[in-house]
């Protein structure tokens, strides 16, 4: 097995991608972007596609930067430290994995940072793409799409729409998916953006009859799970890396507190029922962090993948749950106050646990490859 | 049961059917029913004005405090027939306030006869609604750690300081609160219990929102307010703490039972509501709830065994410690699993479910941290060594 | 709902068999039978019975004390704070139950402590009453019982044998199961007994063309899963309550040792992560005694009692496994050690857990109850 | 990887095939196929005395230790290649001992010329079986309180006391024992570290039971035991507490490692074997194993990391007090699990199941109990303040 440590270039990468955030999209910034009902911030967005984080998956002749998925995790897990809000997962690693495999000639749009994509997949509570049921009805080499999608990732924001339809067969079943590629102003398409606690772009599609035709689909008609699964398992290892570095944020924030704060004459950081616990959070964070590099090595290595993703995106899951439950309760009153940052953490946190897939999702995963 | 009590039953079943209004009844509690009273107070309905004033004719507001101020005078075995019978007929709280909850108590324990008389009455009325001082910015769960302070002036007390997590600080009259009135004494003397008027000038408060949204809580500012001597310290002059520690284990308790009632409250499945058939299909969510359910329902007996105990005069002391952290542990793994059931429907804020859940991250906060729960529980309860 | 405090009766009753127990089987008589190979002690089981304990649930006129089941569930709980080793759930509960149900004539044997019942229900790892499996060939007023039972209670000690057979249907339906109270010696009937972990009795039956008549069948015929189910919910009651009382006493133990020991200058009670991990101990142990107190209650006021049961029972087995492990992790090394008693406590825990239906199956109840 | 070590690679694949047994092939470690050397060592075959001396000759049984003393003198990235194609081969190990793992290293940092050059030689060969001499009765996890004496008798030290947990003390030729060579001094200062030969009179052993049944523990006594004072005492005089605590990290590296080992060894669904249909169904059962696989896996990943994080020469350190804690603990867990998921069948102590079962809840205390290791964690690591 290639080695779990950061090669020298990512290391460099992980300094030069803390230093910009640091300066650049630090907590108080996402604080703004929510302030202003905003769900990320352009501009800066912008910036980080100059920087080769929009193609970082992809090839150099479409303008990527060509840096792996171990490079966007770690983009990830830094981002997640500071809670950067942005179009990363969805366009730069999910929509740019499936359209790299498809060969297709949108590349250099999601490179430039450009082409935003809203992903359309889920259609109840629960992420599984396989229980898909939108109906997309053939006619000739056209399809309409009519249907609901929620807790669409960036779907208001977008200017593009990868969709996942049933062309045949019905929910439940692997076959009969395609997956299409659409603008995002495409007639009969309606967006509500929704009011999500991580104040994140999540938004309700409407497909009232939308046209699309042979060239919007990605991979082949009938079997869109194909085309999509890659690109979602890259997604949910870039998820999962961003759930790690958001764990390791609050709890850089939460021991920050424990060593300054004073109670009953003593720093609350020498109570040692409290030492236990960080020590504990400590210790979970380490062995998240393995199943996360070693999910950008299998990733990067091509071949089956969905049993270190699934296993990534489980540990760092239940992670960060321990991590944000554990920073606002060693916080006391302040951690429970809208002006302090902890409950932006939790937020995210309970966001990322579902989206892609939870815990119970990826262990069911794990659990057949092992036999269980 | 003896007679007279079952007399006392008849008769008070016979009130309530005479007195409750019928738009009152059965009308579940809330924030929007519920009745705080005070000198601002908007009664909610004709309803709620005249149920308020035939209990408190009938000394029902308090019924255990003596009738002289207004209360009803009742043993504990009568206050239990009443609360029976009230919840019987479903009738809801005539009045609720930390006056009934916390100063009452203190007054009726600590305080003068003058105090009593001063301020008993306009509790059992409805007539001032109060709010509790204690926690300080920066003090946490060190309630003894009091930085706001009163100055002797001679003839009045100069109060400087802040107080945080004052409940309705913003829609109170008067506020009970803690505050140094000697400066050289070790922390846990030199503070007294004081009660100031919350129109008094250089009072101000500013609400506090959670990350759950907004909140009755408030910061409360003191800037140079002047309180009068006369009646207004509660127990001996720099012995407030006594007083605090005193009404700490009926805050307490109250919030234990707050924890009980809850969970006695709708059922885990309720909660969840449907189920999204991959969430059904989930053992992880399933084992989750069932466990939960487990303790609960053992965690609802629990508070019934304890309220067996006092009403039959063991006192539970430091145990109530453990209501404490357990109710709101237990309330805490409740609420994410609710979320983790409900799934993607409850991270919008527009789904109620996110902010209860983010609400009950307090619970183990408020009234005393989880930590200082089982410190007492291990210190006092367990007899564990200092060193 | 009746108060869950020990009356006054039942508090003497605590007392008395405290004061008794801590005379005359304290620890050191546990190892002294581990010792000798011996699953209890006859002679105290005889002072017991001459105390009314084997008579707890049985009606006056068959010389029994007729306490109850919330007494049942006291005398139990005090018992398993030191581990005593007593046919007391099998015989005195179990066993007394189900004859007093069936009107049999059986009960004075019971009371005086001579009659000593096995308890044969279980055929495979776990417990499952509705799986049994064994046979009764039925030969006109006849049956001939064939087949294995495991786990058997008291099999290798007792001198009757309670067992489920199956005289119709097949495993896994409630219907078609019939209860046989037998005397030990029948022909055909081989004992071997187990080399249990808690140096109890349990044994492995084998029924080997084993005549019964109709005169030993308890309750109807194919009807037997009513006629042992109350049996067993009191088993479970009791059993639940001796866990707690296990709990307990190793909890109390554990307690003495952190006052005591002296480690890194300061005594280990000191230390506030295990004080918050006693403390929660304390709390868990606290919230089960009232679903034990509960179980007594709602078994006496007779009607529906599986809830109350099955809450007791999950609970116990919980509380008991965290019981014991914080007792031997507390202890250090000296707690791994067989000339130290913590040891003990785990491993009757763990049979406690199995016997009578382990946690997933009294929750499974539960839940099916509170519409989970 | 350079040229050289790939012709380091064929060499010792070939070495192997020309020298290992055929029938010790494949034969999985155990209490049975383990080597340990000594002056009492019998033999199991020919074939494992044959293995032992081959590799002697060729320095593997400890590959890194210089030449002159019986090593291999390989580099770090050659030991790895041994260490693979020792794997690839189905080679077992030639030689165990705490000499190797624990006496070796100290005396390589620690000791004189002539202590190596007396010891070193007789552990590579396996002609000396060493056992570890640290806790002491009543001492616990406090390793510094040692009680144990050496008095300066002029031309001998004068040893009194007993260690616990000694393993293989009654098969061990030589022991490595911490003994206070000054009461005068600190607690931690005052301490040495002594080399006493097993035969020499007053030495008696006692092996200790376990929950989980016989043990290789055992007590060690020391009556009025005469040790020569020439090059008895390895590194400074009452300057043992610093070659302990070397020592212990390699000890925790180890256990850590052992944790890892059993958690690579055979998968969860081995252990618990063909489940019962009920103990199939049961959500439980199922999704505490879904947990453990998913913690397992992840913690299988960390050691991974760790390894690669030695390897490339970044120190570790204290954080291995993480692998000590979490491996142990993930170990604990499994065998509940695989008890429940067994059932009745593993309440017989003929199903070994149970035995093993009660030995994992040793693993959180031997080696440094969890409680320790957490401190450690947070002080050292995460540098949380002692007030």
């Amino acid at each position: 097995m290639e080695k779990l440590l950061d090669t020298e270039d990512e290391v460099m990468l992980r300094d030069a991608a803390r230093g910009f955030l640091e300066e650049n999209a630090p907590l108080s910034a996402f604080r703004a972007n929510r302030d202003a009902v905003r769900s990320y911030d352009p501009a800066l967005w912008s910036e980080m596609a100059q920087m080769g984080w929009a193609g970082v998956l992809l090839p150099e002749e479409a303008g990527g930067a060509d840096m792996g998925h171990r490079a966007a995790g770690i983009l990830s897990e830094e981002m997640g430290k500071t809670l950067v809000a942005s179009p990363f997962i969805a366009s730069a690693v999910i929509a740019a994995t499936a359209l790299r495999d498809a060969g297709s000639d949108h590349l250099a749009d999601i490179a430039a940072g450009q082409a935003l994509y809203a992903l359309a997949i889920d259609e109840s509570a629960k992420f599984s793409p396989k229980h898909s049921a939108l109906q997309a009805r053939g006619e000739g080499n056209a399809f309409r799409l009519s249907g609901r999608k929620c807790f669409v990732a960036d779907g208001a924001s977008a200017n593009r729409i990868l969709v996942l339809a049933r062309t045949s067969g019905s929910a439940g079943e692997t076959q009969g998916l395609t997956l299409f590629n659409l603008d995002a102003d495409r007639a009969g398409l309606n967006r509500e953006a929704a009011n999500s606690i991580d104040a994140r772009d999540f938004a309700t599609l409407d497909f009232d009859n939308v046209e699309a035709t042979g060239d919007d689909v990605i991979g082949d008609v009938d079997n869109g799970l194909a085309a999509i699964t890659p690109a979602l398992q890259a997604g949910q290892a870039a998820l999962a890396a961003e759930l790690t570095g958001l764990s390791s944020g609050i709890a850089a924030i939460t021991l920050g507190y424990l060593k300054e704060r004073k109670q009953f004459g003593r720093t609350i950081g020498s109570f040692q029922a409290l030492q236990h616990r960080a020590a504990h959070l400590f210790s979970e964070i380490e062995v998240t962090a393995s199943a996360i590099a070693n999910a950008g090595r299998v990733l990067d290595a091509g071949g089956s993948s969905d049993l270190a993703v699934s296993l990534a995106k489980a540990r760092a899951t239940q992670t960060a749950k321990l991590a944000v439950m554990e920073g606002v309760q060693m916080h006391g009153g302040i951690g429970m106050t809208d002006e302090y940052d902890a409950g932006f953490f939790m937020k995210r946190a309970r966001v990322g646990a579902e989206w892609l897939g939870d815990y119970g999702y990826h262990a069911a995963i794990i659990a057949a490859h092992r036999g269980l | 049961m003896s007679e007279t009590l079952e007399n006392f039953r008849t008769e008070i079943a016979d009130w309530i059917a005479a007195n409750l209004p019928p738009e009152l009844q059965g009308v579940a509690q809330s924030e929007e029913t519920i009745c705080w009273g005070g000198r601002n107070w908007q009664f909610t309905s004709g309803a709620q004005r005249d149920w308020l004033s035939r209990c408190h004719a009938r000394g029902l507001t308090c019924p255990r405090w003596p009738t002289e101020y207004g209360g009803g005078g009742l043993s504990r075995a009568e206050e239990k027939i009443l609360r029976e019978e009230m919840d019987r007929s479903g009738a809801p709280s005539p009045l609720q306030s930390f006056g009934i909850w916390m100063l009452g108590p203190a007054l009726l324990k600590f305080g003068t006869d003058e105090q009593k008389a001063a301020h008993l009455p306009d509790i059992t009325a409805g007539k001032i609604r109060w709010c509790q001082g204690y926690s300080e910015p920066g003090a946490g769960s060190d309630l003894a750690n009091v930085q706001t302070r009163a100055e002797d002036m001679g003839d009045h007390w100069l109060v400087n300081g802040s107080k945080i997590w004052t409940s309705y600080a913003d829609k109170a009259d008067k506020i009970f609160a803690l505050v140094r009135t000697d400066r050289e004494a070790p922390k846990h003397l030199g503070i007294s219990f004081m009660l100031i008027d919350m129109e008094a000038p250089g009072v101000t408060t500013k609400p506090i929102r959670l990350i759950s949204g907004a909140s009755p809580f408030c910061e409360t500012f003191f800037d140079n307010v002047k309180v009068p001597k006369e009646g207004t310290i509660v127990g001996e002059m720099n012995r407030g703490w006594d007083v605090a520690k005193y009404l700490l284990t009926h805050e307490r308790e109250m919030i234990g039972g707050g924890g009980g009632g809850l969970l006695a409250g709708s059922t885990l499945a309720d909660l969840m509501g449907t189920l999204d058939p991959v969430a059904a299909a989930d053992p992880f969510i399933q084992t989750q709830a069932m466990e939960l359910e487990v303790d609960a329902m053992a965690f609802a007996l629990t508070m019934e065994r304890y309220k067996d105990m006092a009403e039959a005069g063991q006192g539970v002391g430091h145990a109530s410690a453990m209501l404490k952290y357990y109710g709101t542990e237990l309330n805490k793994r409740r609420h994410e699993i609710v979320m983790s059931a409900r799934g993607t429907n409850s991270l919008d804020w527009e789904d109620g479910a996110a902010a209860t859940w983010l609400r009950t991250k307090a619970n183990s906060i408020e009234g005393g941290t989880s930590e200082v729960m089982l410190d007492i529980i291990a210190k006092r309860v367990l007899e564990l060594p200092s060193k």
